[in-house]
C-alpha cells in the first residue's frame, strides 16, 4: 500500500508519522535525535513501521468476533511483549559492545576484572527485563538509553562496590558503548520478533493462549501487506543537514500549524515547546500559518531545561511533572538559564526551600517564558493546541492552563497524547499532498 | 551605522565612480598629515558634511570604518580586543570594533594608519550611544570635541524652539570649533554651494529609491540600497563627484526599467521576483554575501528599507536648502530617521508596505543598536494590524560575528517566505482536514 | 602549633585541607576531594571534614580556626569563611611563589584574579553568565562522547584539527557538538576544539584584569585538565604575552589552601587582639 | 517619636506594592486630582507639584512581577525595565496615571515615549528633553522653552494654569526634601551600621511615590530615630556604588552588599532626589532657576555630556573622598549602554586616583546572589586583610 511519511527532526526526539492516502495515521515512531540524523530519521522511521504494522493487526483482528472486548488488551500486551523482545536484543548488543571496549590504558590488568563485573551487570539486567515490560510497569522512559541506562549506573554501582572496582570505570565503558549501539539501527529479522512476542503472549496470558491459533493468521496477514514509501517530508531543526532535496522540506512552523489543524480543525493559536525551542504559531481557518514567533537564540525555557533539572535531581523527565504536582507552593524562579538551572535549583534547595516548591516554581517559569512568546505572536485565540515534548508534562501542563485562563480568559486548551509528533503528521500530510497535486 | 561601498561582482559605471570616491577619501586621510590638513571625526546619520568642507577639513568616519572592517571580517578580532580593554559585552559593537581596531593600529582599508583626528565633531542625532563613543575617543586623542545636541523629535515633528536650538549651536560652538581648528574662516556663500550640489544628489537618489515601486524591482533597496547611500549619507554630500555618482546610477536604472530588469546581485542577475520585502533595521555586515544569498536565492527582493534612511528620510521631500543654510541643516539633523519618533517611524513603514505593494516587512533587529531595536517588536505588530501583511523578525548583529547565526536566519527567513507563499496560495482547501 | 582546616564547597567537588602552622612555618597534614555527583554539598562538606580529622588523628576541638570558601557561608561548624577570590589568590601563591594571577576555572565558572607577591586580590574578571566554558559542560560532553574525565586532557592533546565551538551558550553548543559526532569529526578534535573556546575566554579574562609581572597559576579542577592547560597555552602565545601559564598537580586545592591559611592569619591576629571569643 | 522599624515597614509596603493602592488613594481623595508619572533618572517634579498633580516615579517591577507581556515587546538584549514597565502598564496596574514623561536618557527609556503613545493613547505621554549644552543662551533657553511646554501640557492636563507662585512653593519643598535626603546620606556616611542601606534604599524609593509633604515627614522622622537604634558595628568595609541610576536593583542585591562586608556609603540609587545639588533659589523667576540649577549644579551622570575632558569622573572620586569610601562598586544594570559605556572612562579616573573598585551587573529580578557575594566579598576581604597591615 502506498505510504506517506513524515519526519520531524528535533533537537531531542526525532519524530515520525505514516499515513495512508486518505490522510489516515496509521503509525508514529519517536527515537533520540542526539545522535547522527540520518540514524535518526532511519530509527524513526523504523519505529513508524512498527507502529504501523500494529495498527493493521487491529484493522485485521477487529473482525474477529473471539477477541470482543478484549482486543486492545491483546494488542497491548502483543506490543510490550515485542519491545521486551527488541530490549533483549539491544542489551546483547550492549553487552557484546561494553566487552569490546575493554582494553586499552585505563583497562590495563583489570580487564578480566571489569569482564566479570559486566557480565554480572547485564545478568542482572537480563533477569530484570519482564518485569520493566510488564503489564502495570512504568518505565522511566521509551528509549532504550535511558531505559537501559539508569538501571545499569544502579546496579553498576552496587556491582562495582562489591567487586572494589571504580564505579567511574564501569560508567565509562557504558558511555562509550551506548553511542554505538544507539546508532545501530535494530538488526535480526522484525517478523521473527512479531512471532516470538506472539508466542509470549500465548504462555503469559492464559486468557488468549486458547485464542492463538485464531490470531496467528490475521497476524501474519498484516505482515505480509507491503508498505512501500511513496513520498516523504522531512522537517524541524535539523533539517538542513539531511540529504533530501528541497521539494521534501517545509518549515517546521508550517507543519505544526497543519498538524495541529488536522487534529483539531478549530485550532487558531498553536504553542510548541521542544527541546531547544519554543514557537507560538497562529493559524488561519484552513491551517495556513498567518504568524509566528520563536525564542531568539538563548535557550532558557525550552525541554532542554527540563533535561537538565532531571539530571541534576538524578530523575527520569516522566518524574517531574508529578513531583512538581505536589507542590503546596510556588517559589519563584526568575532565570530560566538552561544551564544554570542546575545552579538556581541547589541555590533553592540550600536556602531551605522544597523540592517540589522549586519544582513547581522552575514548571511555571518555563510557562511564562512561553507565555511571553505567545504573547509576541498575538496572544490566545480560541482554540488553542499545546504540542510538543513538552505537553506531556502535567505541571507544565497545569501551569500553563491556569496563566491562559488568567490572560485570555476562557479557551478551549488541546493536548493530544500524541502532541508530540504535530509537527510529523503536519509534513505527512504535506507528503500526501505533493503527490496529489 | 550607515553605507557601505566596495563590491567586485559587476562593474557598473556607478559602481566604479563610487569606488574611486572612497578610494580618494582614504587617500586624503592617509595624507592628511604631510598635506597638513586637519581631520575631523563625525558620524553619519545628521552629519554636517557640506559644512565641514566649508573648512576645508578631512572627513572621517568610526561608523564607516567599522563597516569596511566588519566585511572585511576583521571585527571580531577588534571587538575581542575592545572587551579585553573592559568594554562590556553587552554595548555596541561599532563603538567596541573602534575602539579594537585604535588599539591595533587603527589601519584603513587600505592598510594604511588613519590619522588622528583633531577634532570630533559629536553630532549626536537619533543615538545616545554616539555620546559615549566619543568621550571614550576624546579620552583616548585628548583632542578638541564640538557637541550638536539634536533634540529627539518626541512627539515626531521638529518644533521651532528645536531648530533654533541646533542652530545657535552651529553658530555658537560648531562653526568657532571649526574655524578654530583649520584656521578657515566661515564662508556661507561657499556653504550655499555645496548646498546646493547635495540638493541634485538627492533629487536622483529619492528617484533610484522610488525605482523600486516598479514590477519587477530594478533594485534591491536594502542589500544593493547601503552601495547607493554611500556617497549621499558620508563625505560626498554637496561634492561634484556626487552629483556625478547619483546621475549615473539613476541613468543605469532607467536602463533596468526599460530592459524589465530586476536587481543585480553579487551572483549576477536576479531572475525572478518571487517576494518583495520591506525591511527594517540596519543589515548584518560580516556576512553580508551569505545574508543577502539567502534572500535572492528565494526570489525574495527588498522593495524598501529604513535603514536607506538613516542619513536622510529624503522620500519624504526633505532637500537641502541653499536659501537657508543652516536652517537647513538643522532641519536635515533633526529629521534623520532614528530620530523619529516610534509612531513617525511606524508610519513610514506603513507608507512603504503599502506603495511598495510588499508582501511584508522584516525587521532584521540588531543587538548592538537600541535606537533601531528598542520598540521593534511594537512595530511589528503595528504595521500587521495596520496591513493586513505578514511581518517577521530575525536577530543579528552590525559587525560582530558571533550574533551572526545562519542556520537560525535562514530558518526564520525561509519559514516566512514559506509562509507568505502558503497565504498566497490561499485557502486552499485543507484536504486533510476531513 | 596551630592546625588550621581549610574547605571549599564548589558546586563539582568539596576539597578539604588541614595545614599545621607556627609562625611563618606552614605543614600540610591531609588533603580530599569529593566530587558533588548528586550528593547533598553541605553534608558532604561535613563527612569530608571528619574524613580528614581522622586521617591526621585529630578531633574537632584539635582545629584552631575552621575556614570555610566557595559556598561553605552556611556550614554551621566554621570559624570563619572567607570569599573564593581571596582563598584561590592566597592558594595560588602558596602553590607557586611566583604567581601574580591565577585563573580559577571551577564546574560553572572562570576566573581571572591579579595578585602581589603575598597573595592580595588587586583585580578580577569573572566569566559572564553565559558560558559554555565551564567545567559543568566538559563534563558532560565528555559523558555523551563515553570518555572519563580525567582521559579529556590526553585525548585533547591528539587532536590533529580541532573544531570550534560556539562561544554563547552551553545548551547550543552541545547540539554544536552532536552534530560534530554525527558528521564524524573525532572526539580529540571536539575536546579541544572545547579548550580552546574555554582558553579564547580565559585568555580574553586575563586580559582584562591588567599587567601580570609574574606567572599564571591555574586553579580549581580543571587545571588538572592538561588539555584545557595546552590550549591556554597556546592561546596566551597568540596573546603574545611574555608570562608563562601553569598547573600544579594540587591546584585543585588552591582554594582550601588559602582558606586554612587566611585561616591561620586571622586566628594569630585575633588571639593577638584577644578577640578570639566574638570571632565563633 | 516613630520606630525606624515602622518607618521601614511603610516604605517596604509602599514598595512591595505593585498596584500603587498610595498613588491610587490620593488620586481619588479629590476629584479632579492627576498623577503624572516619570521614569528614572530625572524630571523636574517641582511642575508637576505645582501642577497639583502627584509625581510619581515608575522604576520598573522589580523581582516580584511576573513579565509575561512586556517580553513580547522586548529582545533579550535589551535591559528589564522597560519590559517590566510595559508589564505594569498593559496589565492595568498603572491605568490611573494620567500623564508619563519620559526623561532623555537613553534610547530604550526614548522609543519607549513612542511605545507609551501608540499602546495608552489615552495618557498624555511626553518624551522629556533635556540640553547637553550648558550655555545659558543656547542650552539654557532651550530648556526653559522645554519647561514652558511641560508646564503648558501640565497646565492642559489639569485644567488650570500653573502660576509662579505655585511653582515657587514647590521648589521650596522639594528644597526641603532634598535637603533632608543629604541628611540621610551624611547620616549613613557617618554610621552605616545605624542606617543599613536596603532601610535607606526603601526610604528613598518611597520618595518616588508619596507626596512630597509626607516624604518629608517620613525623612525627618527616619533621621531623628535612626540614630537611635543599637544595631552593632560590623568589621566591613566602606564603598560607594554607582551606575544604578535606571533599572534598579533587586533589594536582596543591595543586602547581600552588606552582608558580604561592605558597608553603602554613597550611591546613585533614585538621582532625582538629589538631583540638584544645592538648594534652587525661590526668588526670581521659578522656570529660569530650575533650568539654571540643571545648567549648573545638577548631579553628574552617564546620561549627561561632560564637555571638558578633564573633569570627566572626577565627581565620583570626589563622592570616594567627601564619603571617606574605600573603594568603588560599579553595579550596572545588563545591557545598559549609558552605564556600560561610561564604566571604562570612569574606571581609568578612579586608577589614576589609587582608588580600587570592582564591578558586576545584574537585572531588577536577578535571583542569584551567590556571585555578587562573591565579589564583594572578595572586595570587602581584600579591604578588612590588608588594610591594618
Ligand atoms: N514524557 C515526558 N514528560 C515530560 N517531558 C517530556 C517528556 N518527553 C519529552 N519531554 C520534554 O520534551 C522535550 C523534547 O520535546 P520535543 O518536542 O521532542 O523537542 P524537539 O522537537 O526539539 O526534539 C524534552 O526536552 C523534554 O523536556
Ligand atoms: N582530573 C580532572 N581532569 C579534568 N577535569 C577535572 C578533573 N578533576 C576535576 N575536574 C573538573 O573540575 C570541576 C570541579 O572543579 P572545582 O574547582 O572543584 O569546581 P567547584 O569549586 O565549582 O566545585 C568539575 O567540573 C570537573 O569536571
Ligand atoms: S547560557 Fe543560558 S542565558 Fe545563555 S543563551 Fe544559554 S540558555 Fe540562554
Ligand atoms: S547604537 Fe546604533 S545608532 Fe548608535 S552607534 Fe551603535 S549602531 Fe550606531
Ligand atoms: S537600564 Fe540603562 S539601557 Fe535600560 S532603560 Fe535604563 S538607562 Fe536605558
Amino acid at each position: 500500500m502506498r505510504c506517506f511519511i513524515g519526519i520531524d527532526l528535533g533537537s531531542t526526539t526525532t519524530k515520525a508519522v505514516l499515513m495512508d492516502e486518505h490522510f489516515e495515521v496509521l503509525g508514529r515512531g519517536i527515537t533520540n535525535s542526539r545522535s547522527n540524523y540520518d540514524t535518526a530519521t532511519r530509527v524513526a522511521k523504523h519505529e513508524a513501521l512498527i507502529n504501523t504494522r500494529f495498527t493493521l493487526f487491529h484493522r485485521a483482528l477487529s473482525v474477529l468476533p473471539d477477541l470482543g472486548g478484549k482486543l486492545d488488551q491483546f494488542l497491548g500486551d502483543l506490543e510490550r511483549n515485542f519491545r521486551l523482545e527488541q530490549f533483549l536484543d539491544q542489551l546483547a548488543d550492549l553487552e557484546r559492545t561494553c566487552l569490546a571496549n575493554v582494553k586499552g590504558e585505563r583497562f590495563k590488568g583489570k580487564e578480566r576484572a571489569v569482564g566479570e563485573a559486566l557480565a554480572a551487570v547485564f545478568v542482572r539486567l537480563r533477569e530484570e527485563a519482564p518485569a520493566l515490560f510488564a503489564r502495570d510497569a512504568k518505565r522511566k522512559s521509551d528509549f532504550f538509553r535511558d531505559i537501559a541506562g539508569s538501571r545499569f549506573m544502579t546496579v553498576a554501582q552496587e556491582i562495582a562496590k562489591a567487586s572494589a572496582l571504580s564505579y567511574d570505570l564501569m560508567l565509562n565503558v557504558y558511555d562509550k558503548a551506548i553511542i554505538d549501539v544507539e546508532n545501530r539501527p535494530p538488526a535480526g529479522e522484525m517478523k521473527d520478533k512479531y512471532l516470538k512476542a506472539l508466542e509470549r503472549v500465548a504462555a503469559s496470558a492464559p486468557e488468549f493462549g486458547g485464542l492463538v491459533g485464531r490470531i496467528a493468521g490475521p497476524v501474519r496477514e498484516g505482515l505480509e501487506i507491503p508498505l512501500e514509501e511513496t513520498y516523504l517530508v522531512g522537517t524541524g531543526y535539523g533539517r538542513v543537514t539531511l540529504p533530501f532535496s528541497k521539494e521534501h522540506i517545509r518549515s517546521e512552523i508550517l507543519c505544526h500549524g497543519l498538524g495541529a489543524h488536522i487534529m483539531y480543525p478549530q485550532t487558531r493559536t498553536v504553542l510548541d515547546i521542544g527541546g531547544q525551542d519554543t514557537k507560538a504559531i497562529q493559524v488561519d481557518p484552513a491551517g495556513i500559518v498567518e504568524n509566528f514567533q520563536m525564542n531568539d537564540r538563548c535557550a532558557a525555557g525550552c525541554g532542554r531545561y527540563l533535561g537538565y533539572i532531571a539530571d541534576e535531581m538524578n530523575m527520569g523527565l516522566h518524574e517531574l511533572g508529578p513531583m512538581a504536582m505536589k507542590a503546596t507552593r510556588t517559589v519563584r524562579i526568575n532565570s530560566t538559564c538552561t544551564v544554570f538551572a542546575g545552579a538556581e535549583l541547589r541555590d533553592r534547595l540550600a536556602l531551605g526551600e522544597k523540592r517540589e516548591d522549586i519544582m513547581a516554581g522552575l514548571h511555571r517559569s518555563i510557562i511564562l517564558r512561553a507565555m511571553s512568546i505567545i504573547s509576541r505572536s498575538g496572544g490566545v485565540r480560541d482554540q488553542f493546541t499545546f504540542t510538543g515534548g513538552v505537553a506531556k508534562n502535567e505541571a507544565a501542563v497545569k501551569e500553563l492552563r491556569q496563566l491562559i485562563r488568567e490572560n485570555y480568559g476562557e479557551v478551549a486548551i488541546n493536548i493530544n497524547p500524541d502532541s508530540i509528533y504535530t509537527g510529523a503528521l503536519g509534513a505527512a500530510a504535506f507528503a500526501r499532498r505533493a503527490v496529489e497535486h | 551605522m550607515s553605507a557601505m561601498p566596495v563590491t567586485e561582482a559587476v562593474k557598473e559605471q556607478s559602481m566604479l565612480k563610487q569606488k574611486e570616491m572612497i578610494a580618494a577619501n582614504y587617500e586624503l586621510l592617509a595624507t592628511a598629515r604631510e598635506a597638513g590638513r586637519k581631520v575631523v571625526s563625525t558620524f553619519v546619520p545628521g552629519n554636517l558634511n557640506e559644512l565641514m568642507m566649508c573648512f576645508d577639513v578631512v572627513n572621517n568616519l568610526p561608523e564607516i570604518n567599522a563597516i569596511q572592517n566588519g566585511m572585511r571580517k576583521k571585527t571580531g578580532g577588534y571587538i575581542m580586543e575592545a572587551e579585553k580593554r573592559g568594554h562590556s559585552e553587552d554595548v555596541c559593537t561599532y563603538v567596541k570594533a573602534d575602539i579594537g581596531a585604535i588599539a591595533k593600529g587603527n589601519l584603513g582599508p587600505d592598510g594604511r594608519p588613519l590619522p588622528d583626528p583633531d577634532l570630533l565633531l559629536l553630532s549626536y542625532t537619533g543615538c545616545f550611544t554616539f555620546m559615549k563613543w566619543f568621550e571614550l575617543l576624546r579620552q583616548q586623542y585628548k583632542c578638541e570635541t564640538a557637541m550638536l545636541h539634536v533634540p529627539y523629535e518626541g512627539d515626531g515633528k521638529a518644533s521651532k524652539n528645536m531648530r533654533d536650538y541646533v542652530v545657535k549651536q552651529l553658530k555658537e560652538e560648531v562653526i568657532p570649533k571649526l574655524e578654530r581648528v583649520s584656521g578657515v574662516k566661515f564662508d556661507i556663500d561657499r556653504l550655499r554651494q555645496y548646498l546646493r550640489e547635495s540638493a541634485k544628489a538627492e533629487e536622483n537618489f529619492v528617484w533610484v529609491l522610488e525605482s523600486a515601486k516598479k514590477r519587477p524591482s530594478p533594485i534591491d533597496a536594502y542589500f544593493g540600497g547601503v552601495y547607493y547611500i554611500g556617497p549621499i549619507f558620508t563625505a560626498f554630500r554637496g561634492t561634484a563627484d556626487a552629483t556625478e555618482y547619483y546621475r549615473l546610477l539613476r541613468q543605469e536604472i532607467e536602463q533596468r526599467v526599460a530592459d524589465g530588469l530586476g536587481p543585480i546581485t553579487p551572483d549576477g542577475e536576479m531572475h525572478q521576483e518571487r517576494y518583495r520585502l520591506v525591511v527594517e533595521g540596519p543589515p548584518n555586515w560580516t556576512s553580508f554575501r551569505d545574508f543577502w544569498k539567502m534572500f535572492y536565492d528565494e526570489g525574495a527582493v527588498v522593495v524598501a528599507s529604513t535603514y536607506t534612511k538613516v542619513g536622510g528620510v529624503y522620500d519624504l521631500g526633505f532637500r537641502h536648502d541653499p536659501e537657508h543654510p543652516l536652517e537647513s541643516l538643522a532641519e536635515y539633523c533633526l529629521g534623520c530617521y532614528t530620530n523619529r519618533n516610534l509612531p513617525s517611524r511606524i508610519d513610514l513603514i506603513e507608507k512603504y508596505v503599502k506603495e511598495y505593494e510588499a508582501d511584508g516587512l522584516l525587521i532584521n533587529s540588531i543587538k548592538s543598536c537600541n535606537s533601531f531595536s528598542a520598540g521593534q517588536l511594537l512595530v511589528l505588530r503595528e504595521i500587521e494590524r495596520r496591513t493586513g501583511k505578514p511581518a517577521a523578525f530575525i536577530e543579528t548583529d552590525l559587525v560582530d560575528p558571533r550574533y551572526f547565526s545562519p542556520a537560525n536566519v535562514k530558518n526564520r527567513l525561509e519559514s516566512y517566505l514559506q509562509m507568505i507563499e502558503q497565504k498566497r496560495q490561499g485557502a486552499t482547501p485543507s484536504a486533510a482536514a476531513e | 602549633m596551630t592546625v588550621t582546616a581549610g574547605i571549599d564547597v564548589g558546586t563539582g567537588a568539596v576539597k578539604a585541607v588541614l595545614f599545621e602552622v607556627q609562625g611563618d612555618q606552614t605543614r600540610w597534614l591531609v588533603r580530599r576531594t569529593e566530587r558533588v555527583r548528586q550528593r547533598d554539598p553541605f553534608k558532604l562538606a561535613e563527612q569530608t571534614y571528619d574524613g580528614i580529622l581522622d586521617e591526621a588523628g585529630l578531633k574537632r576541638g584539635d582545629v584552631a580556626y575552621v575556614a570555610t570558601t566557595g559556598e561553605g557561608e552556611a556550614l554551621s561548624f566554621h570559624t570563619g569563611h572567607f570569599y573564593s577570590m581571596t582563598t584561590h589568590g592566597r592558594g595560588a601563591i602558596y602553590l607557586d611563589p611566583a604567581t601574580r594571577a591565577a585563573l580559577d576555572v571551577g564546574a560553572l565558572h572562570g576566573r581571572a584574579i591579579r595578585l602581589d607577591a603575598r597573595g592580595k586580590v588587586l583585580s578580577y574578571k569573572m566569566t559572564s553568565q553565559c558560558a559554555s566554558g565551564s567545567g559543568q559542560f566538559l563534563e558532560n560532553i565528555a559523558r555523551y562522547l563515553g570518555i572519563a574525565h580525567d582521559e579529556i586532557g590526553m585525548l585533547s592533546k591528539k587532536a590533529d584539527n580541532p573544531e570550534k565551538v560556539s562561544g554563547i551558550c552551553a545548551v547550543l553548543a552541545e547540539t554544536d557538538v552532536i552534530n560534530m559526532v554525527s558528521r564524524g569529526i573525532s572526539a580529540p578534535n571536539i575536546l579541544k576544539g572545547i579548550h580552546s573556546s574555554m582558553a579564547d575566554r580565559l585568555a580574553k579574562l586575563l586580559k582584562t584584569i591588567g599587567t601580570i609581572d609574574g606567572a599564571v597559576l591555574m586553579t580549581g579542577g580543571l587545571a588538572l585538565d592538561d588539555g584545557l592547560v595546552a590550549a591556554m597555552q597556546e592561546a596566551m602565545l597568540k596573546e603574545k604575552v611574555s608570562y608563562p601559564v601553569r598547573s600544579h598537580p594540587d591546584s585543585i586545592y588552591a582554594g582550601a589552601i588559602g582558606a586554612a591559611l587566611w585561616g591561620a592569619f586571622r586566628h594569630e591576629k585575633l588571639v593577638r587582639l584577644g578577640e578570639l571569643a566574638k570571632a565563633s | 517619636m516613630t520606630a525606624t522599624a515602622d518607618i521601614v515597614a511603610r516604605c517596604q509596603t509602599l514598595f512591595d506594592d505593585l498596584h500603587f493602592t498610595y498613588a491610587r488613594e490620593w488620586k481619588a481623595a479629590v476629584p479632579g486630582r492627576k498623577v503624572v508619572g516619570y521614569m528614572p533618572f530625572y524630571v523636574p517634579r517641582e511642575l508637576i507639584h505645582a501642577a497639583g498633580a502627584l509625581p510619581l516615579g515608575v522604576l520598573g517591577g522589580g523581582d516580584q512581577l511576573e513579565v509575561i507581556h512586556g517580553d513580547a515587546y522586548y529582545q533579550s538584549y535589551i535591559c528589564r525595565i522597560p519590559r517590566s514597565t510595559v508589564e505594569l502598564g498593559v496589565t492595568g496596574r498603572l491605568d490611573f496615571v494620567d500623564g508619563m514623561l519620559f526623561p532623555s536618557i537613553c534610547d530604550v527609556i526614548r522609543n519607549l515615549s513612542g511605545m507609551w503613545k501608540i499602546m495608552f493613547p489615552k495618557v498624555k505621554s511626553r518624551y522629556f528633553d533635556v540640553p547637553q549644552n550648558f550655555r545659558n543662551d543656547v542650552g539654557g533657553e532651550f530648556y526653559i522653552n522645554e519647561l514652558n511646554e511641560l508646564r503648558d501640557m501640565l497646565a492642559e492636563l489639569g485644567g488650570r494654569a500653573v502660576g509662579d507662585d505655585a511653582i515657587r512653593a514647590s521648589i521650596a519643598l522639594y528644597n526641603e526634601n532634598r535637603r533632608l535626603v543629604r541628611d540621610v546620606y551624611a547620616l549613613r556616611s557617618k554610621q552605616p551600621w545605624k542606617t543599613p542601606s536596603a532601610e535607606v534604599y526603601l526610604l528613598m524609593r518611597a520618595g518616588m511615590i508619596l507626596a512630597v509633604e509626607e516624604h518629608n515627614r517620613l525623612l525627618s522622622e527616619y533621621l531623628a530615630a535612626a540614630p537611635q537604634e543599637d544595631r552593632p558595628r560590623r568589621d566591613n568595609s566602606r564603598v560607594v556604588v554607582t551606575g544604578v541610576f535606571c533599572e534598579q536593583p533587586p533589594l536582596n542585591l543591595i543586602k547581600s552588599i552588606e552582608l558580604s562586608g561592605c558597608y553603602i556609603v554613597d550611591d546613585d540609587f533614585m538621582l532625582v532626589n538629589r538631583w540638584e545639588r544645592s538648594d534652587v533659589p525661590v526668588e526670581g523667576d521659578p522656570i529660569r532657576n530650575l533650568a539654571l540649577a540643571y545648567l549648573h549644579d545638577s548631579g553628574d551622570t552617564s546620561a549627561k555630556y561632560e564637555p571638558d575632558q578633564k573633569k570627566k569622573g572626577l565627581y565620583l572620586v570626589d563622592a570616594v573622598k567627601r564619603s571617606g569610601a574605600e573603594g568603588v562598586i560599579f553595579a550596572a544594570p545588563s545591557f545598559c549602554d549609558p552605564a556600560l559605556l561610561e564604566r571604562p572612562m570612569l574606571q581609568s579616573v578612579l586608577a589614576a586616583h589609587g582608588v580600587p573598585y570592582i564591578a558586576f551587573k545584574y537585572a531588577e529580578n536577578s535571583g542569584q546572589m551567590q556571585p555578587i557575594r562573591e565579589q564583594a566579598g572578595t572586595f570587602a576581604d581584600s579591604i578588612k586583610l590588608w588594610s591594618e597591615q
